[in-house]
This record gives structure tokens, C-alpha cells and sequence, in this order.
């Protein structure tokens, strides 16, 4: 099948749902004549001029709370975060009004915010991933897409989906290519996790750039005769407890795995989940992976030891797995 | 400018005494057996809502604050509807889940808001721009305080505005309070519509208690809104008759209240009805007793009507299913 | 001993410390002349002048963040939030700001932020726990106290913390006496857990304002033979991980409870902690209540079906115990 | 007006010519062998930092923006440091935890900030509070573009600090773009120092590229600040000579950029020396020379200085111990 890289997969998503519907428009820093920081709008104010392509000043407040008017006037606004540590300028455009104003009045706010996360060189304030941030926030969804037919599938149907999405992507993964099938009308359903890998011994679960950890300490540990299963949510609001769970159940052993850091992240509310849910299931303690509590460091092998890897996921499946000693 | 024909004089000056009318009962009600929805009154400031959206399109936008209940009424909100909202009852917009401060009313373009107050400045940059990108000629509203002008969405939202040349007007209600602060001990400037300037947009410091001006005025930057001339700043001077909220005691003196009563819109408007000869005393009366009426049938409705279902909780948070907000 | 509201404590707390340090300053919006808007800073403008008790703008941006720079300056602020609701607009500077500089440039920020919190009949703006916005946010403490005594001891020690602490009050306790000795010098350490009644049977943990709904519960269900620990961890961020887990092993059950809705808040955080460090402790699952996952209803019936109340602890803890059926 | 001595002259130009070729060599670094922290040039903006902080104390506050690094050096934060922090080296203010963007360095007064752009502007009018209760006549110089004045913090700040009259200096480097964004497209209005009007606040434009004028500029609104009479919002213009950063291309006009290069405020200050006989063309060379080197072995010292160990990582995150940032 055809190859392409998420920058292209979600590129392409956003065309085809702008074709598809004039209420979709763009809005946010830099996106129309730059075409983005990462690029991800290339070519879209060509196609699309300059009423559906549309540049703001730097001003957070005004990316999400000028989408969120758009958005409950009608149309289908998908507003660009340059970064996802700015989420905290906009927190109460998005908290406090996206997600309560069907509550208050009755009225849909179909609005998407994309943003880059993730740790790359660039220190504290342009690496954070800030989901943790507002996984408590009803009305509210959280996608994080891994892969390239994920991220073209999931905001495909985040911009059809009549509430607020917020939708991440990793900046180390723009450049990762995938297989999407060109043509078709490439839709995933939110709120359905997808099983990475198929295994039998413990499952990890992992989300965004983990997941591709995830994966190739699965292919690392295959070796050593240790046979895990890769689940990546890929929504985390709303969870899809049913395949969790089903693994859970499948391989009585669980690692769960994220970038942000580990003490309040998403993977607390996955732990919480299982130990509710599943807790008979298991041969072995829960265990998360995620960043210590730290601002994310800027100097290579800081970032390096900060960010958890493959060798982190294998050390703790070994440890989980063969209690007496790895 | 705009003229105002009698008939139009009759429908603001009716407006005027509706919203009185209902201030008068929500504050009397309150103190004599409390209303779920702690008031917060705009008793005295009826003019501004009243004079901006008299003159408004049904599909015209309001993006009220807090104490700009005067807009939605005149946009024709139901009483019932926002007094069984202000009880928590069926019978309202939202079944109970949300308070009448700031309810919307989607079919009456009235938006709704947060009770976090100013976020509301950028959703109205919002409205503007769909407004635009739709070429629909309407027109976006957007009520806020004294006080809430100090929150940055002021400046990110005109600025915006004015760039895109949006259909919004930025409708101040300078009661010279924002809580206990008087303004000028919150407010680096006499006049706050003077910082539209700074924004190369038009800036207008009004009278507020006048409706005739408020009225001539807003349709006026209304009309350079919808031919695409942009968006103006409005800054009604107005006073609050009232505490902050009903649960407050009265913390200004008794000469400045004194002073400020002499300025209530409603009995100025009357004096020029009657100056005018366009209403007499007794037609005023019979006015003020149909309204009285339909009040207290609205206060009644909203008292009495059902409390909604527990289940009324779980409705209403995501569109589609969404069977785990039970958690 | 003497009793006193937790409104009182929190008064005393702030006056003793601007006494004993001249760098502790207060700001906020109407805490001078109008005292707060639960008066909690009633008196102090008296006492210490316009220069240390200074009213702010409608501005909740410049409330934290003029406080951020004045305790990078080298003072002690403690700004009030009138509402939690409100740290949305604030959050850039908390979290981006205040919780990050030390890491920027090693200056301390030794920042208290004061906000009222819980449902009181406001609907859903003014009403939010929010206190799950920010656990996944290195740099900052979090304090959530639920007692007269504790409310005046954390205070006192927040505002010796060199730190960023974010200090929940829940506003329908404001008016709760307890017994606080009268003079001394009240310092309880941020980072430990109290327990707050003990028990046998079932570790209920609980925060702010559901510690008293725990303790009724307890009382009630003592009645049926059943004896509950509670444990009140006072600080959220760090988390007391030692008194909870010595709780877990002693009763083998555990029921964690918070205001803020169930998913993503603390306890996801806490039963995460129990299902890494003593999940083989645990003789029946791990149960979390929480509000659901919806905005906070106005309306009287609905904001009394929201809040988690001993009716749904003493629920819950029977569905543990008797799991063939209450 | 200040006056400005022929040492002071002097002292100016140094630091005009020190980090002109800093930047250079940064440019070149970063094109020959990359270098870990991206460059944001400040190429042709040098005047602004420069003269802004040439004549402060040394305990006045200076709170940076990313591109105001001649702020800094002038302030005289050591070249071997900042050049360890763009490596992550050791040596350098946080052993590799943060990066030289938005470095503090508390004992010279300058503000550590956040690449987050503009929030920097709330805490300078904390800063100015604090001076302001501590009565220690420092001022601080809170330093933004045109980008970043767009923040809502820009509003909040001002307000304060005119209502407060707090000793603070707001100066906007507005070198004509944000990213990709010219100013027209971004700003409402054509100088965002005419803003300072609505905040009853001086506001001055001025001629960013001319190091004497922004010296005499900011003394002047120095003084005004120390004797207790409020802040100033003076907008510098200047324009971006490189791409927002090094890693992005260039998408402007060759036109446009040969017409910004003429007025170079490097070889303008040279022309104003030689014609008043300050400096000799071989004396400029000399200083030259001298700075090449020191800026040489900046480079040379962050280069080869060792990477931090792992455990840096963990430290610095509170105040006092805190084991449990490991998780
Ligand atoms: C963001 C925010 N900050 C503070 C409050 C608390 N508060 C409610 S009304 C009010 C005063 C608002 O003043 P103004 O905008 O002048 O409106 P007015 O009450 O005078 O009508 C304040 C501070 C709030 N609701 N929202
Ligand atoms: C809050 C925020 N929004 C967006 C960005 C991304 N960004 C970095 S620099 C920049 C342009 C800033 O323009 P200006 O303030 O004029 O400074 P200049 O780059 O021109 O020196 C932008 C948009 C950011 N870092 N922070
Ligand atoms: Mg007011
Ligand atoms: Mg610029």
C-alpha cells in the first residue's frame, strides 16, 4: 500500500474535509502564507483562500476563543495551537467554554484544536505534553494518533464530530511515514482503541510517540521469548475501557506508557481503570512508565534519560516478568 | 443619524418598564424568600440593553454579560424561560443544568456565555468572523463591564476585530463598579472607549441612561457593521443602583446613591414621553400593570414548575451517545 | 480547646505570617477594601497597609502572574483566585511560569495561590474542583485541607514553602469549626497525610470537603460493624505515598473519594500509586468516587446528585465488603 | 535630555560591535556545524538591547524576550556562560537543564522568562510592584515585539502599572514581522506605542536602529520611572534581518531586505564616531579584533564543555529536597 508521512496523512485529511464541507475552516498562527510551523496546512490557503485559511496574530486566547465563537455559530473551525504549552493560555477559552457551552445552552461546538507536543530539542516551554492537563475536563475529547492512517482517520473524525476535540500530535512523528490507502473516505471512530501488536504474555499500552517504544521493545523482548501485546487507546477522553480491559484479561500483566510525566498523566487514570476493572486479572503489580516530575530539559542526554524509550520498557517488562532478577 | 418614530419610542419605553418590573420582583422576591439564582441586578442600566438590541435583526447576535438581562429580554427571551432557569426548574433552557446568568438562546441569536467573566470578548471575535467568512450581514453584540474590559481578551479580541474590519460591537456598561472597586482605582483611563484609538477603531462614550441615545448610537455603529466598515467601541456611562449581588450589603454612601437616583433612565424617559405628549400617565400605568402581570405569571411559572430528573444531569454534556459521563 | 471556623484559621494563618516576615504581601481581586469575596482577608488591610494588602484588576493573568514576579523579586505572595474556576485563565503563568523558573534560572518562586473551590449552588462556573488541571504539572505543590486545624497549619507552611503551592479551599467549609490551639506556632509540613479516623476494615480516602462526607460515612457504618480507616492526604501534589500504603496493608480495602470528577482527577493518581505499590495487599478492587463527568448542574436536585456524599461512600463500601450483594 | 559622553560613546559601540559579531558567528556556527539551541537572530536589532541597558544599575530588572540577547550581554552576563547554555553544557547558568533563550541571571537582575511569548509581561509589572512596595528605586525593562504585544497580557500589564505608576519600561522591539506574519497583518494599528494613550501612559516611537537615540530614549524614561512617576511603552522600530530563525528560509524580497540593511545601526554608529573624531577606523578595527576573539573562545569554552550528567535532570525542580521528581 501506499506510503506517507502523518505531516501528509493529516494534511490530507484537512483537504478532504474542507472539500467535503464549507463549514470546515483553518485558524491559527502562521498557518496560511507559512503554512504552519510543522507545515501540516501546505498548500491549503491556495486551495482554499484566505476565508477558510486564516491567520491570527499571536494571541492564544483569541486562536481558541475566536474558534469556539466560529464554532457555535455553525461552522467547523479547526484552530492550530503552534504548540501544545500554550494550551495554557487558551485553558479557560477551551475549559470553561468549549466544553461547557452544550451544557449551558444546548449548543454544539464542533471544534477541533490541533497541536504539536512533544519532546525535541527545544526545552521546557516548546516540549511539554500537556493532555494530563485536561483529561478532567467533561466535554471535552482527547485524540493522540501514532501512525499515519490513525492521525488521517482519527481528525477526520475529530472535524466531523460535533464536540470539542483536542487533538495532539507528536512533533518527532511528522516525518514518519505509514501506510494509508489512497482514496476512500478514511474515518476511524473515536473512542476505540486499536491493538498494535497481538501478544499473549503482557500488555503494554502505550500513546503517541511511545507507541513506536512500545513496538519495538515488543520486537526486542519477542527475542528473549517474552510476547506482548501493544495497545494504543489513541483516544484518551473518552478511554475505550473494553479492549483494555480484553488484554488485560488476555495477558494478566500490564505496563502502561506515555511521554508526559508519569505522576497525575493519563496512564494514572489506565492504572486506576484496570485496578477497578480488572484487578483479579492480574499475575503482577501495575506498572507506568512515563517522564520524571521535572520540566523537560533542554541538553541532549538529559532530554535523552527524560523521555522513556524502548530500553525503560524492556527493563520494566523484564522486572514485571521475572520478579527474582532480571 | 438615525430619527425615532413614536411607535419606536413607545417599544423602548415598554422595554424600559418590563425590565424594571421584573427587576423590581427578582430583588423582592429574593429578599423575601430567596431565589435559587442569587441576583445580580441591573436595576438602573435597563437602557443599555434595552436601547442596543430594540433596534437588532432576529438573527443578529447578543453576546451578553452577568447584568445585561435587559439585552436578552429585548431580544424576546421568554419570561418563563428565565425564570424557571433562575429556579433550577423544567420549563427553561437547560432543565436546571445551568443558571439564567448566562443562558443562551440559540433561535434568538442570543449566545450563550460564562460566568468566568470577559472569555466571552474572544467567542464574540468569533461570531464576527463567521459572520464574515458567511458575508450574512449580521451583526454580533458583545456586552461586558467596566470590569471585565481588564481581562486581556479585550485587547486580543479588538485588535482582531478591527484588522478583519468584523461586524461586532463592544458594548461597555460603565456602572463604576466592578465589585467593590470603584473604576477608577481598576481602570488607568477616565473614558475606556478612548482605547479603541489605539485599535484604529471608532470609540464612543455614551450616555447609558439614556435610551434614546443608546438606541441612535448602537444603530448607527450597527449599520457601519453590516456595510462592512467594522467594528465599534461603545462605552455606556451608567451607574449600579444595587450592591454587587442581592447577598451584599450596600457599601457606598447614601449621597452618592442619592445622587446617581436622580439619573434612573425610566422616569427620564417618561418625562420625555410625556414632554413629547406620546404617552399619557395613565397609559404609562396601564403599561406598567400588563407588565406587572405578565411577571409575576413568569415568577409564578418558574417557582412552581417541576425540578428536572436526576437523570436531566447526565444530558446534554456531549452530542451523540455518551454513556460513560456516569462514570 | 478553642474552636474556630476554617475561614478564622485561614485569617489567623495570613496574619501571622505577615507578621513574622514582611516580605508576605497579598494580592488579589477585591481582598482589600471588600475583604475577599468569602472574607477571608477581613481586617488585614487595616493591620497592614495598602502596600501588602493590594486589590488587583478583573485580571486573573496579572493576578499570578504580577505575582510570579513579585516572588521572583524576592517577596512572599499570596494571591487568591476568587473562584478555582478561574485558574484557566491563569494557567500560562502557573504552570509555564511560576512552576518552571526555578528549573529556567534557579530562582525560587515562593508563591502561594489561595482559591475557593466546590459546588455551592453557583452552577458550573463557579463551582469547579480543578485541582486535576494541574497534578501533571512538575514545580508546583497542591494543597487541599479539610479541617480548621489542618487549614491553618498548611497555610502557614505553604507560605514558607519556596515553592509555587496551589491551596484549594472548598467554599462550603468555610464556615466549619474546628479546634485550633489558640497562639503557638501552627506548622504542619507540606507532603504528609493525616489519618483522620482509624480503622480496620477499609482505607477511605478522601479530600477537602469529602473527608467530613467519609468521616459520617464511618460513623454510620461502624453502626453496621464495619470499621473504616480515613485518610486525608491534605497535600496532593507530592502525594503522602507511605501513610496511604501503610492504610492499604492494614485494611486490604480500599474506596479513594474527591469532589472533582472521577475521571482523570487525583484519585486516578492515587489508585494508581495503590495498584504499583500494593496491589497484592488488596482483597477487593480498588474504587474511586468521583462527580460524574459532566459540567457542575445548577439546579438543586442535580447539584445534590453531583457531589459525591456519604450515601454513595457508605454504597460503595458495602458493594466492596458484601460483594455478594449490599 | 541625558547627554552622552565620548566615553559612553564608545562604551556603546563596543557593545554594538561585541554582539554584532556574537551573531555572526552564531550565523555561521550554526550553518558550518549546527549548534543545539536554534538561533533567533537579532542581527541588525542590536541597538535596542544595547542602548536600552547600557546606562542601567546594576540591580535594575531587565526581563528579556528571545531576540533581545544584546540586552543581556550589556547587562554583562558572561559570553562563556551563554554559550555553554546554547551547547546544554556545563558552565553555563543551569548545566544544560534550560537553554540561553530565556536565561536568568539574578545576580545582574535579568529576569529569567519563558518561551512562551508574552507572559513575561505580567511578571514585569510584578517586578515593578515589588520595587514599588520595597521603595528601592530599581526599574525594570520588560522587553517584547510586535508579535508579542498582541498577548492579552500586554493589556493586563499596562493597566497595572499605570494605575500603580509602577517603575517598569515596556519596550517593543517591532522589527516589522511575527514569524511570517508583517506587522499590518498582526497590528490594528500602525504604532503600537500610540496605545500607551489609553492607559494614561507615555508612549514614544522611536528609531530603533540609532543606539544614541534609544539610549537617551530610555534614560529619559528611566529617570521619569526612579522618581515614582509610572511606567513607559516606547516602541523601538527595527526590522528582522534574518528568517525568524536559522533553521527557516528566507521568504521576504531581496528588495525589501537591501533597503532594511541600509540602516544598519552598526556602521551608522561607525559614521557618527569617525565624523565626530571618537574612534579612528584602526581603533574600530582593534575592537573589532578584540571581541572576535573573546567571542571565539565563548564558543570554543560552550562547545567543549562536558555535557551534564544524568542526574542534573532531577535537580533544581523544587526548592529543597525532592526525591519524588524521579517517579
Ligand atoms: C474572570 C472573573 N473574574 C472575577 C469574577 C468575579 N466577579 C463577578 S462580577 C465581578 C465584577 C465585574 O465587574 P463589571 O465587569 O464592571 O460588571 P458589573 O458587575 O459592574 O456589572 C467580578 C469581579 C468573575 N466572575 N470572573
Ligand atoms: C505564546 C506564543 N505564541 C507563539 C509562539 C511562536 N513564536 C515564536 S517567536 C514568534 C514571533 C514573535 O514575534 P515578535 O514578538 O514580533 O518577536 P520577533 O520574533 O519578531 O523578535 C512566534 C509566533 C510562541 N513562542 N509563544
Ligand atoms: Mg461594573
Ligand atoms: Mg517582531
Amino acid at each position: 500500500m501506499r506510503e506517507i508521512t502523518i505531516r501528509e496523512a493529516l494534511n490530507e485529511a484537512l483537504q478532504e474535509e474542507m472539500k467535503r464541507d464549507d463549514a470546515v475552516i483553518l485558524f491559527g498562527e502562521d498557518i496560511a502564507r507559512m503554512q504552519g510551523a510543522f507545515k501540516v496546512t501546505a498548500g491549503l490557503l491556495d486551495m482554499f483562500g484566505e476565508d477558510r485559511v486564516i491567520d491570527t496574530p499571536l494571541a492564544e486566547t483569541l486562536v481558541v476563543g475566536g474558534a469556539v465563537g466560529m464554532a457555535m455559530a455553525g461552522l467547523r473551525p479547526v484552530a492550530e495551537l503552534m504548540f501544545a504549552d500554550f494550551l495554557g493560555i487558551a485553558m479557560d477559552q477551551l475549559c470553561n467554554y468549549a466544553a461547557k457551552m452544550k451544557y449551558n445552552c444546548g449548543v454544539n461546538v464542533p471544534l477541533v484544536v490541533r497541536t504539536a507536543c512533544g519532546a525535541r530539542g527545544s526545552g521546557m516551554h516548546h516540549s511539554q505534553n500537556t493532555e494530563g492537563w485536561i483529561q478532567n475536563v467533561p466535554g471535552l475529547k482527547i485524540v493522540m494518533p501514532s501512525t499515519a492512517y490513525d492521525a488521517k482517520g482519527l481528525l477526520k473524525s475529530a472535524i466531523r464530530d460535533n464536540n470539542p476535540v483536542v487533538f495532539f500530535e507528536q512533533k518527532t512523528m511528522y516525518g514518519l511515514k505509514g501506510e494509508v490507502p489512497e482514496g476512500g473516505d478514511l474515518v476511524i471512530p473515536l473512542g476505540k482503541a486499536d491493538v498494535k501488536r497481538q501478544g499473549g504474555d503482557i500488555t503494554i499500552i502505550a500513546t503517541g510517540g511511545t507507541v513506536h517504544e512500545a513496538l519495538a521493545a515488543a520486537a526486542e523482548l519477542e527475542g528473549r521469548g517474552i510476547s506482548c501485546e501493544v495497545v494504543d487507546p489513541r483516544t484518551l477522553l473518552p478511554l475505550d475501557h473494553e479492549t483494555i480491559i480484553e488484554s488485560v484479561k488476555k495477558t494478566h500483566n500490564v505496563v502502561i506508557v506515555h511521554e508526559a510525566p508519569k505522576i497525575g498523566g493519563i496512564g494514572a487514570e489506565i492504572a486506576a481503570v484496570i485496578a477497578e476493572e480488572a484487578i483479579y486479572e492480574l499475575e503482577s503489580p501495575v506498572r507506568r512508565i512515563g517522564a520524571p516530575f521535572t520540566p523537560v530539559p533542554f541538553s541532549r542526554p538529559l532530554e535523552k534519560a527524560y523521555v522513556p524509550d524502548r530500553e525503560r520498557i524492556i527493563t520494566t517488562v523484564m522486572e514485571l516478568l521475572s520478579p527474582e532478577g532480571v | 443619524m438615525v430619527t425615532i418614530s413614536r411607535e419606536d419610542k413607545i417599544g423602548l419605553y415598554r422595554q424600559l418598564v418590563l425590565n424594571r418590573i421584573f427587576e423590581e420582583k427578582t430583588i423582592e422576591l429574593y429578599r423575601l424568600e430567596g431565589i435559587p439564582e442569587l441576583p445580580h441586578s441591573n436595576l438602573g442600566e435597563e437602557a443599555i440593553g434595552v436601547g442596543s438590541c430594540y433596534g437588532l435583526n432576529a438573527d443578529d447576535y447578543v453576546v451578553p454579560d452577568l447584568r445585561i438581562r435587559p439585552a436578552l429580554i429585548t431580544k424576546g427571551v421568554p419570561l418563563n424561560e428565565i425564570c424557571a432557569d433562575m429556579y433550577g426548574r423544567l420549563g427553561g433552557t437547560t432543565n436546571g443544568r445551568a443558571t439564567s446568568h448566562h443562558m443562551g438562546y440559540p433561535s434568538l441569536g442570543v449566545v450563550g456565555t460564562s460566568g468566568i467573566i470577559g472569555g466571552h470578548l474572544t467567542i464574540s471575535a468569533g461570531f464576527g468572523m463567521a459572520s464574515k467568512i458567511r458575508k450574512d450581514k449580521r451583526v454580533t453584540l458583545c456586552f461586558f463591564g467596566d470590569g471585565g474590559s481588564n481581562r486581556g481578551d479585550f485587547h486580543t479580541s479588538i485588535n482582531f476585530a478591527s484588522l478583519k474590519k468584523l461586524p461586532v460591537l463592544y458594548i461597555i456598561s460603565n456602572n463604576q463598579y466592578a465589585e467593590g472597586m470603584p473604576v477608577e482605582s481598576h481602570i488607568s483611563i477616565k473614558d475606556i472607549a478612548d482605547r479603541a484609538a489605539g485599535y484604529s477603531m471608532p470609540g464612543k462614550v455614551i450616555d447609558g441612561n439614556d435610551v434614546l441615545e443608546v438606541y441612535r448610537e448602537v444603530q448607527d455603529s450597527v449599520e457601519r457593521a453590516r456595510n462592512g466598515e467594522g467594528p465599534t467601541l461603545i462605552e455606556c456611562k451608567t451607574f449600579r443602583l444595587r450592591p454587587h449581588c442581592e447577598a451584599h450589603p450596600e457599601t457606598r454612601s447614601q449621597e452618592e446613591l442619592d445622587e446617581a437616583w436622580k439619573h434612573d433612565p425610566v422616569p427620564r424617559m417618561e418625562k420625555h414621553l410625556l414632554h413629547e405628549k406620546i404617552l399619557t400617565e395613565s397609559e404609562m400605568g396601564d403599561i406598567r400593570k400588563e407588565y406587572t402581570r405578565q411577571v409575576d405569571e413568569a415568577f409564578e411559572f418558574g417557582k412552581s414548575a417541576p425540578y428536572p430528573p436526576v437523570e436531566e444531569l447526565y444530558n446534554s454534556v456531549y452530542d451523540g451517545e455518551a454513556e460513560w459521563v456516569r462514570s
